[in-house]
């Protein structure tokens, strides 16, 4: 028999604060080394150049992240359940056009909106099915419906185009008026933002989403929906990529059939510098939003101190990679103090 | 063979249930009934079907023939959702956590408590985490993420999970095979107010004094039909193995004396920070050295750093008076050491390949001629291991996941036994391996010692421990704190020095 | 048969996990299959009949079909010229397609190599601009294909980055550097006897001689891949990191150096493209990662490592090519051309899952019909 | 490969050989040729689906078809797919047309397979956007480069009234068209009209919106006296305006360049832009079409000096380097706008 021998004392409910606690500020450390990367680069472009937070210039910063981030939202929660959607910018593309063309019929700008977002949805729904359904890899999938939609969007299209002056103005200039220095279409994002974000963190159903990305196959024996969730997580990330090209209408004033054009590298490159890992399961919203935010700013910050567009896409790529590397070696640093930390606390108890 | 009593209605059962993957029939017209109050032994050889006949339970086979009955009446389960939904609640032999979750989240996925608007409510997941694992004696942080947990504490987390149903059948495959006595103990002592509580209990061991202890009735397998059904009390351990295997039990440790030679391998002072600490220890030629100790000592953690797979940060390893370099897993085969690493499924195989490529992983260079793969070499290779240790398959060109998970255990060790090693270090050789093939396995290693071989036994079943080696080397914390001779080897002195109290000469 | 065992695999639930996709590839091209312990009577023929349905052998057939259909029925496809044109213009794709798919197989990915070959033709081109020699200027940019091959392989095995994020990059910084190397210039005065090299054809026939350092490549990269201990690893390494590293093998390493190999034969095809277009800029081959990875995707080898054959791969990639070449020649617009290859994608993944169903569904409906020998597999 | 070459085979060595190579037309002309029926006019535009050569090529289609002719248009989808661009020449002369009319996404890239065209007997034309001159027949060009640089430089001064800052939003850096603009531009600039001009930054934005979009507002908050902006590209100008029109600087710093009409109504209407340029691209894609039928029927064969005549646009002549001018680009401001649709 081998359960004779004594228990070990084993501590009631090791309710360990200090570990908590360590943990609490890691998960949250992982987003803030972007924010702090942010902070500093803005910082210092203003420094050199007082003209760049200006009240134009902070309202230029928002707008220009404004749309990526919601297209990195969405795909964030794709990403969350271990999938991806490759086809996001031609979707936009698509749904950009779909609003547009109401809109050149005279048409209400709410349901432009509303048909962006429907027509996102729509082939949120196609790409969920194809993957949840089909149990295929979303990397194939999705690449093969980035083609199929953009083929569709040009063959639909054609050579037809949608300008500023085909639009209300009171359409075009909701995109680029705010509130002070806080402009609309910023605020709608922030909205999406917040509510996603809570969503995933507090609902069951946004807990699924982690889970089954964390571990497919623990998912389905724990009776999490699998296909509902993954079939979620696209409609969302069409959807969102469907208000952002109601939004990217808003404000480029100007859609034709190339428009979100190899956008979906922008996209996975702001998810992936926002610390959302590829393997699924972990990684925040807000990450994400603040990799959007950290690329589009980067590309006002080069132009406004006077670097050369010669540069920009090298120094892009460079920053992409120090943002990544930074953000593990930080992670690797916190792994090391959470296992000395978890060592000595278990020496305490049984010390 | 059975005999239902007919005036309960069996809780959960099954009847005439078939179960065929291709050409294998796992199942094969099997009865069960569990009823309230009862724990209930599935006894049965690796790959006799016993887990196959808990995935039909839990909904996650369907049976291809056969039906499912709950509370008399059939269902039918459509996933495991349904049947959790129906009060069954399982661990499987396999944890199955999600590793970027905190622990309290994987015990309460998709069932968390909730707040006001369907909100989940994260401190009551984290404090009603807390309780089960005071319940259970478990020392682990709630919120730590599950990556990163041994299979032994895995495996409590899913026994958390399980308990956290308060189902009305409660199944377990192999939960005690990662776990040592005194989780066990704990393990027994809530499943036995459990049952008397009323709830019905299917649990599965290949450690047979473990079905004596906990349960009232057992079914046997064989090759995927039912044997018996039968109570437990007046059976022997004897004939339950007959039942089982269909012959009568070997010796279990068939431990034979051999001559003692050189030291072999050689740690000294090695430690990895946060880890272990100043291990210092030596294996001889013809030696089979047991290194015992509770759950997480860090036993593991010494055999992987000596073997290479991680750094240590100070020491030194010799092996055959030649040192080792640090975290260079090739190298040390080169040299001659072999590791059957502790977790079969992310460690010991590639689970997406076949038999035969999983055991010639450790004999690429060995089976190639001239710069190619030789495939006669490498079937005749994986053909003669895979006979040897009594792997049960159906071709060796079947994924290697296919295989029940004691013949998996048997192909680990195809795989390293196949390079001819110098130092064999085996973690948990024999976890979740039925008793006529541990029988086989202690023989194999037994045999091996005599023939020189050096081997550094870590081990769990404390029996084996005991029972296989010549010299024992306890763990505690981290450290090493005994070193016990055969004949000064007991129960009672080993688990002194594993929890840390008798800190008995080294 | 090891179909219906698929079904039991939880594993392959979440649609990112281990797929179904290519799972048939698995077992890989000619293992024998009859078994020691087999007492499954029909083992020979089911096996043959699985490896007939595998993937890459379908797509290798369409590829054949299109071929043959395309040679009776489309006009001006069969002649020397536009063979030569659709193998010249395949070339590219199909030369970085060798070493992606073993990177793939390890369980990796570079999108970056598009710009390596960029970047590669506009150092070729400014060194060319230099007054430099072409024999030196060659070897040096293969060399510049090591390095960046390197710096992707050691930012992902060193540092532990995901390969999709450090080679997205990469995709951007080699773009910009070759964007800074080259600028606006384009340079196109290389020395005839190259551009030749690059865009004639081998005696009378419509083989482009530069398919023959391809064709040289190509039996280096399947002999390693399918025949050495090298593939084997790459394979295990793909399809359990930790479970080969427990093996011994030299994960890091091996990652590395199929990254090296990438980034290598990269810039060799940046060399040739300048030579073939006669242009180098820092834009050439931009997207190239795209096409590549569609064609590798075609033929049927997973994005989780561990699965699919060199053959697949480069049938997918000719399948592409070819379709294309036929599709203009019928003329099919670009655009309905874009959905083709998008439809193509999603069918190569989608076929052998609904091929799979329907043959366990048939299973199943044996089974029930006549119920199977008793026998069972021998004990080893 | 390399045993030929014992000292290296470097630029110079090259240098006399590669400037001959390419079939010249040896036949001669024969002005009064009849006009050959049943040929084949293929478009080739940088890309399909594209407004503008959208419109160029449907002007095309139109003389083309007047003509009696066939016309076709193929092309990639995206504007910088060279390799595209070369296997759609290589497809069209395995087809066998009679001309093709190419805007070039590279002047290098598409020589080879253009000179194979060339020597199968397929004429070839480029319009918009030119090769390297030894491997095409003819040019078409929209306007001078140099009217074209010029004009717009004596456009943004009068809107800035001679004095202040001023950058340029180009589009690709290798754009040659562009680069060629530039020139010009840099070289009005040295007139001792524009003293006080400063020309202080070239930025480009790779004809995308929002590249464009933040190039302009780097330009903007760089140098906050910035008085004008030049973007000789329709889809830089049109980004510029879009952001302008919702910002602080609209109507205080200037923009003009080459755009369309359709795209820059409302922002010429809204005061955001005062006057811009360009020529009309369907009358580029016709003269396009009728140079090719004459190439083709052997009225011309791209000599300098030669004429003929292009249905309503009237008579052209061939010009130095074989080009044929379109004509001077039209000013478009609120007063006439609303005239044009294109
Ligand atoms: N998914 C599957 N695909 C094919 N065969 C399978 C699958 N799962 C189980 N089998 C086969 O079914 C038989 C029964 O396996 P099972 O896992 O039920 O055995 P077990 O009694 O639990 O053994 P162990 O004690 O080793 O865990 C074995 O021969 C096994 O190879
Ligand atoms: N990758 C890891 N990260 C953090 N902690 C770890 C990791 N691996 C193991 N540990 C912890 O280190 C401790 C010792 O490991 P381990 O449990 O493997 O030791 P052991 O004595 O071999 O126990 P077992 O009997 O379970 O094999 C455990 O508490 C475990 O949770
Ligand atoms: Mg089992
Ligand atoms: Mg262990």
């Amino acid at each position: 028999m081998t359960m004779t021998a004594e228990q070990p004392t084993p501590a009631t409910a090791p309710e360990a604060p200090s570990t908590t606690g360590v943990l609490d500020r890691v998960l949250k450390v992982r987003e803030l080394a972007i924010a702090v990367v942010l902070v500093v680069m803005l910082t210092a472009t203003q420094l050199d150049n007082s003209a760049f937070l200006s009240q134009q210039g902070i309202k230029d910063l928002l707008l220009n992240a404004t749309i990526l981030v919601l297209v990195a939202v969405g795909q964030a929660v794709v990403v969350i359940t271990r999938n991806v959607d490759l086809s996001v910018g031609s979707v936009l593309g698509i749904s950009a056009f779909a609003a547009g063309d109401l809109l050149h019929g005279g048409g209400n700008p709410v349901l432009a909106v509303v048909v962006a977002v429907a027509v996102g949805a729509a082939f949120g729904v196609v790409n969920g099915l194809l993957v949840s359904l089909g149990q295929v890899p979303a990397l194939v999938v999705t690449l093969g419906t980035l083609y199929i939609i953009r083929g569709l969007d040009s063959i639909w299209i054609g050579s037809r185009q949608i300008t500023a002056a085909d639009l209300p103005s009171g359409f075009t200039s909701f995109g680029h008026d705010g509130i002070g220095v806080v402009p609309y279409l910023a605020l709608l994002t922030a909205v999406v933002l917040v509510a996603a974000a809570y969503y995933l963190r507090s609902y069951r159903s946004g807990r699924d989403m982690y889970a089954l990305g964390s571990s497919p196959e623990a998912a389905r024996l724990a009776g999490v929906p699998v296909r509902k969730r993954i079939l979620a997580a696209y409609v969302t990330c069409g959807a969102l990529a469907g208000l952002a090209g109601a939004l990217y209408l808003a404000r480029f004033g100007n859609v034709d059939s190339g428009t979100g054009n190899g956008y979906e590298l922008t996209v996975v490159s702001a998810v992936v510098v926002g610390g959302v890992a590829f393997t699924g399961g972990s990684g925040s919203l807000y990450g994400a939003a603040l990799g959007a935010l950290l690329l589009t700013s980067i590309n006002s910050v080069l132009p406004s101190i006077g670097v050369s567009s010669v540069w920009v896409q090298a120094i892009d790529g460079v920053l992409l990679l120090l943002a990544i590397a930074v953000d593990r070696v930080v992670a690797l640093r916190v792994a090391g103090l959470l296992r000395k930390r978890a060592a000595q606390t278990r020496s305490a108890h049984h010390g | 063979m059975t005999d239902p009593e007919p005036e309960r209605t069996p809780v959960l059962a099954l009847e005439g249930v078939s179960k065929s993957f291709g050409a294998v029939r796992a199942l094969r017209d099997v009865s069960l009934q569990l009823y309230a109050g009862e724990a209930h032994a599935l006894a049965g050889e690796n790959g006799a079907g016993k887990s196959t006949l808990i995935k039909a339970l839990a909904g996650v086979h369907r049976p291809d023939s056969g039906t499912v009955l709950l509370d008399g009446a059939p269902v039918v389960f459509h996933g495991p959702a349904d049947a959790r939904d129906a009060g069954v609640a399982v661990i499987y032999q396999e944890p199955t956590l999600f590793p970027d979750l905190s622990v309290a989240e994987n015990i309460f996925v998709g069932r968390q408590p909730r707040r006001s608007f369907g909100r989940v409510d994260h401190r009551a997941v984290k404090e009603a985490t807390a309780a089960l694992f005071a319940r259970l004696g478990v020392d682990l942080d709630p919120e730590q993420p599950a990556r990163g947990l041994s299979i032994a504490d895995q495996q409590l987390v899913e026994i958390a999970k399980a308990l956290s149903f308060d189902a009305r059948v409660l199944i377990m495959d192999e939960p005690t095979a990662a776990l040592t006595g005194s989780e066990v103990a704990r393990l027994f002592g809530v499943v036995r107010a459990l049952r008397e509580g009323g709830a019905a209990v299917l649990f599965i061991s290949h450690r047979l004094e473990e079905v004596f202890a906990l349960c009232q009735r057992v079914t046997t397998l064989r090759d995927g039909g039912l044997i018996a059904s039968e109570p437990v009390d007046g059976l022997t351990e004897d004939d339950l193995v007959r039942r089982m295997v269909g012959r009568d039990l070997d010796e279990l440790y068939p431990k034979q004396d051999a001559e003692v030679g050189d030291v072999a391998l050689s740690v000294r002072r090695l430690t990895r920070e946060g880890v272990f600490t100043d291990v210092s220890f030596d294996v001889h030629r013809g030696e089979i050295v047991g290194l015992a100790g509770l759950v997480g000592a860090g036993r593991s953690e010494v055999a992987r750093a000596v073997f290479g797979v991680d750094r240590w940060d100070a020491g030194e390893v010799h092996l055959d008076g030649r040192p080792l370099k640090p975290g260079a897993p090739s190298l040390a085969m080169a040299a001659g050491l072999a590791l059957v690493p502790e977790d079969r499924r992310a460690q010991g195989l590639v689970m997406d390949m076949s038999i035969e490529r999983n055991i010639n992983l450790t004999g690429l260079r060995t089976t190639a001629r001239a710069g190619l793969m030789d495939r006669g070499a490498e079937r005749s290779r994986a053909v003669d291991w895979a006979v040897r240790l009594q792997v049960k398959y159906a071709r060796l060109a079947d994924l290697v996941g296919t295989l029940s998970g004691g013949n998996q255990q048997k192909v680990v060790l195809a795989k390293w036994l196949a390079t001819g090693p110098r130092v064999l270090i085996v973690d948990e050789p024999t976890r979740g391996i039925d008793v006529g093939t541990k029988a086989e396995v202690h023989r194999l290693l037994s045999q091996l010692a005599a023939d020189g071989l050096a081997v550094l036994m870590i081990s769990s079943d404390l029996p084996e421990i005991l029972g296989m080696a010549d010299r024992v080397l306890v763990m505690h914390e981290g450290r090493l704190t005994a070193e016990i001779a055969r004949e000064d080897a007991t129960e009672e002195s080993v688990m002194a020095a594993a929890t840390g109290r008798g800190r008995s000469a080294a | 048969m090891a179909d219906s065992s698929r079904e039991t695999a939880p594993a392959k639930t979440g649609a990112g996990t281990p797929k179904a996709g290519t799972g048939t590839a698995k077992v890989q091209a000619g293992t024998p299959q009859a078994g020691a312990g087999t007492s499954v009577p029909d083992g020979r023929a089911r096996a043959w009949a699985r490896d007939a349905l595998r993937w890459d052998t379908v797509v290798g057939a369409l590829l054949v079909v299109l071929l043959l259909c395309s040679f009776s029925f489309v006009d001006n496809f069969g002649n020397a010229l536009n063979l030569s044109f659709l193998i010249g213009n395949t070339l590219p794709i199909a030369m970085i397609a060798l070493p992606m798919t073993m990177l793939v197989v390890s369980g990796e990915i570079d999108l970056s190599v598009g710009s390596t070959a960029g970047l590669a033709g506009a150092v070729m081109g400014k060194l060319w601009n230099q007054g430099m020699s072409i024999e030196t200027i060659i070897p040096l940019c293969i060399l510049l294909g090591v390095v960046c091959g390197l710096v992707n392989g050691l930012l992902v095995t060193r540092l532990g980055l995901p390969s999709l994020a450090v080679t997205i990059g990469t995709l951007a910084a080699y773009r910009g550097i070759a964007q800074i190397v080259l600028g606006s210039n384009s340079v196109t005065d290389f020395p005839q006897q190259y551009l030749n090299f690059a865009s004639d054809r081998l005696g009378g026939t419509f083989v482009p001689q530069a398919a023959l350092p391809w064709v040289v490549l190509l039996v280096v990269a399947a002999v390693v891949l399918h025949a050495t201990p090298v593939g084997r690893s790459l394979f295990a390494v793909g399809a359990s990191q930790e479970a080969a590293r427990f093996a011994g093998i030299r994960v890091k390493r091996m990652k590395l150096s199929m990254f090296v190999a990438t980034g290598t034969v990269s810039a060799l095809t940046g060399v040739f493209w300048a030579l073939h277009y006669a242009s180098a800029r820092y834009d050439n081959a931009t997207g190239l990662e795209l096409s590549v990875i569609a064609g590798v995707l075609l033929g049927g080898i997973d994005f989780d490592g561990g699965k699919g054959t060199l053959g697949g791969a480069v049938a997918g990639v000719f399948l592409l090519g070819a379709l294309q070449n036929v599709m203009s020649l019928v003329n099919v617009s670009a655009q309905s051309q874009t959905v083709v290859t998008g439809v193509l994608l999603v069918i190569s993944v989608l076929a052998p899952r609904v091929a799979r169903q329907a043959g366990r569904a048939r299973a199943r409906r044996k089974a029930s019909a006549a119920p199977p020998p008793g026998a069972l597999p021998a004990t080893g | 490969l390399t045993v030929a070459a014992c000292g290296g085979t470097t630029k110079k060595s090259t240098d006399d050989a590669a400037n001959s190579s390419g079939p010249k037309s040896s036949a001669s002309a024969n002005p009064s040729a009849a006009t050959k029926k049943g040929l084949t006019v293929a478009y080739l535009p940088k890309q399909v689906n594209n407004p503008y050569f959208t419109i160029s090529d449907t002007g095309g289609k139109k003389a083309v078809e007047a003509l009696g002719e066939k016309y076709k248009e193929v092309g990639t989808s995206s504007g910088t797919d060279t390799a595209g661009q070369v296997s759609y020449v290589n497809t069209l002369t395995q087809q066998q047309v009679s001309a093709i009319a190419v805007s070039a996404q590279d002047p290098g890239a598409l020589c080879t397979a253009l000179n194979q065209a060339r020597k199968n007997g397929v004429k070839v034309v480029t319009y918009d956007s030119d090769t390297n001159a030894s491997c095409r027949d003819l040019f078409v060009s929209q306007a001078s480069s140099e009217d074209l640089g010029r004009t717009e430089v004596q456009l943004m001064a009068k809107q800035i009234g001679n004095k202040g800052q001023i950058a340029i939003l180009s589009a690709a850096q290798t754009a040659t068209n562009q680069n060629t603009w530039i020139g010009f531009m840099k070289d009005e600039l040295k007139k001792p009209e524009y003293k006080d001009i400063q020309l202080v930054k070239v930025a480009y934005g790779n004809d995308d919106a929002q590249t464009s979009f933040q190039q302009t507002q780097g330009l903007l908050q760089q140098y906050p006296n910035l008085k004008g902006i030049i973007s000789p590209t329709t889809v830089g100008i049109k980004a510029a305006a879009q952001y302008l029109s919702g910002s602080r600087y609209k109507g205080k710093v200037q923009l003009t360049g080459l755009g369309t009409p359709n795209d820059m109504r409302a922002y010429v209407n809204n005061g955001t832009v005062q006057a811009f340029e360009l020529w009309d691209p369907a009358k580029l894609g016709a003269l396009a079409g009728y140079a090719a039928v004459a190439l083709a029927s052997g009225q011309i064969t791209g000599a300098s000096g030669q004429t003929f005549t292009a249905g309503d646009l009237g008579s052209f002549t061939v010009g130095q380097d074989s080009v044929v001018v379109l004509g001077k680009p039209t000013v478009f401001d609120k007063s006439n706008i609303g005239q044009f649709n294109f």
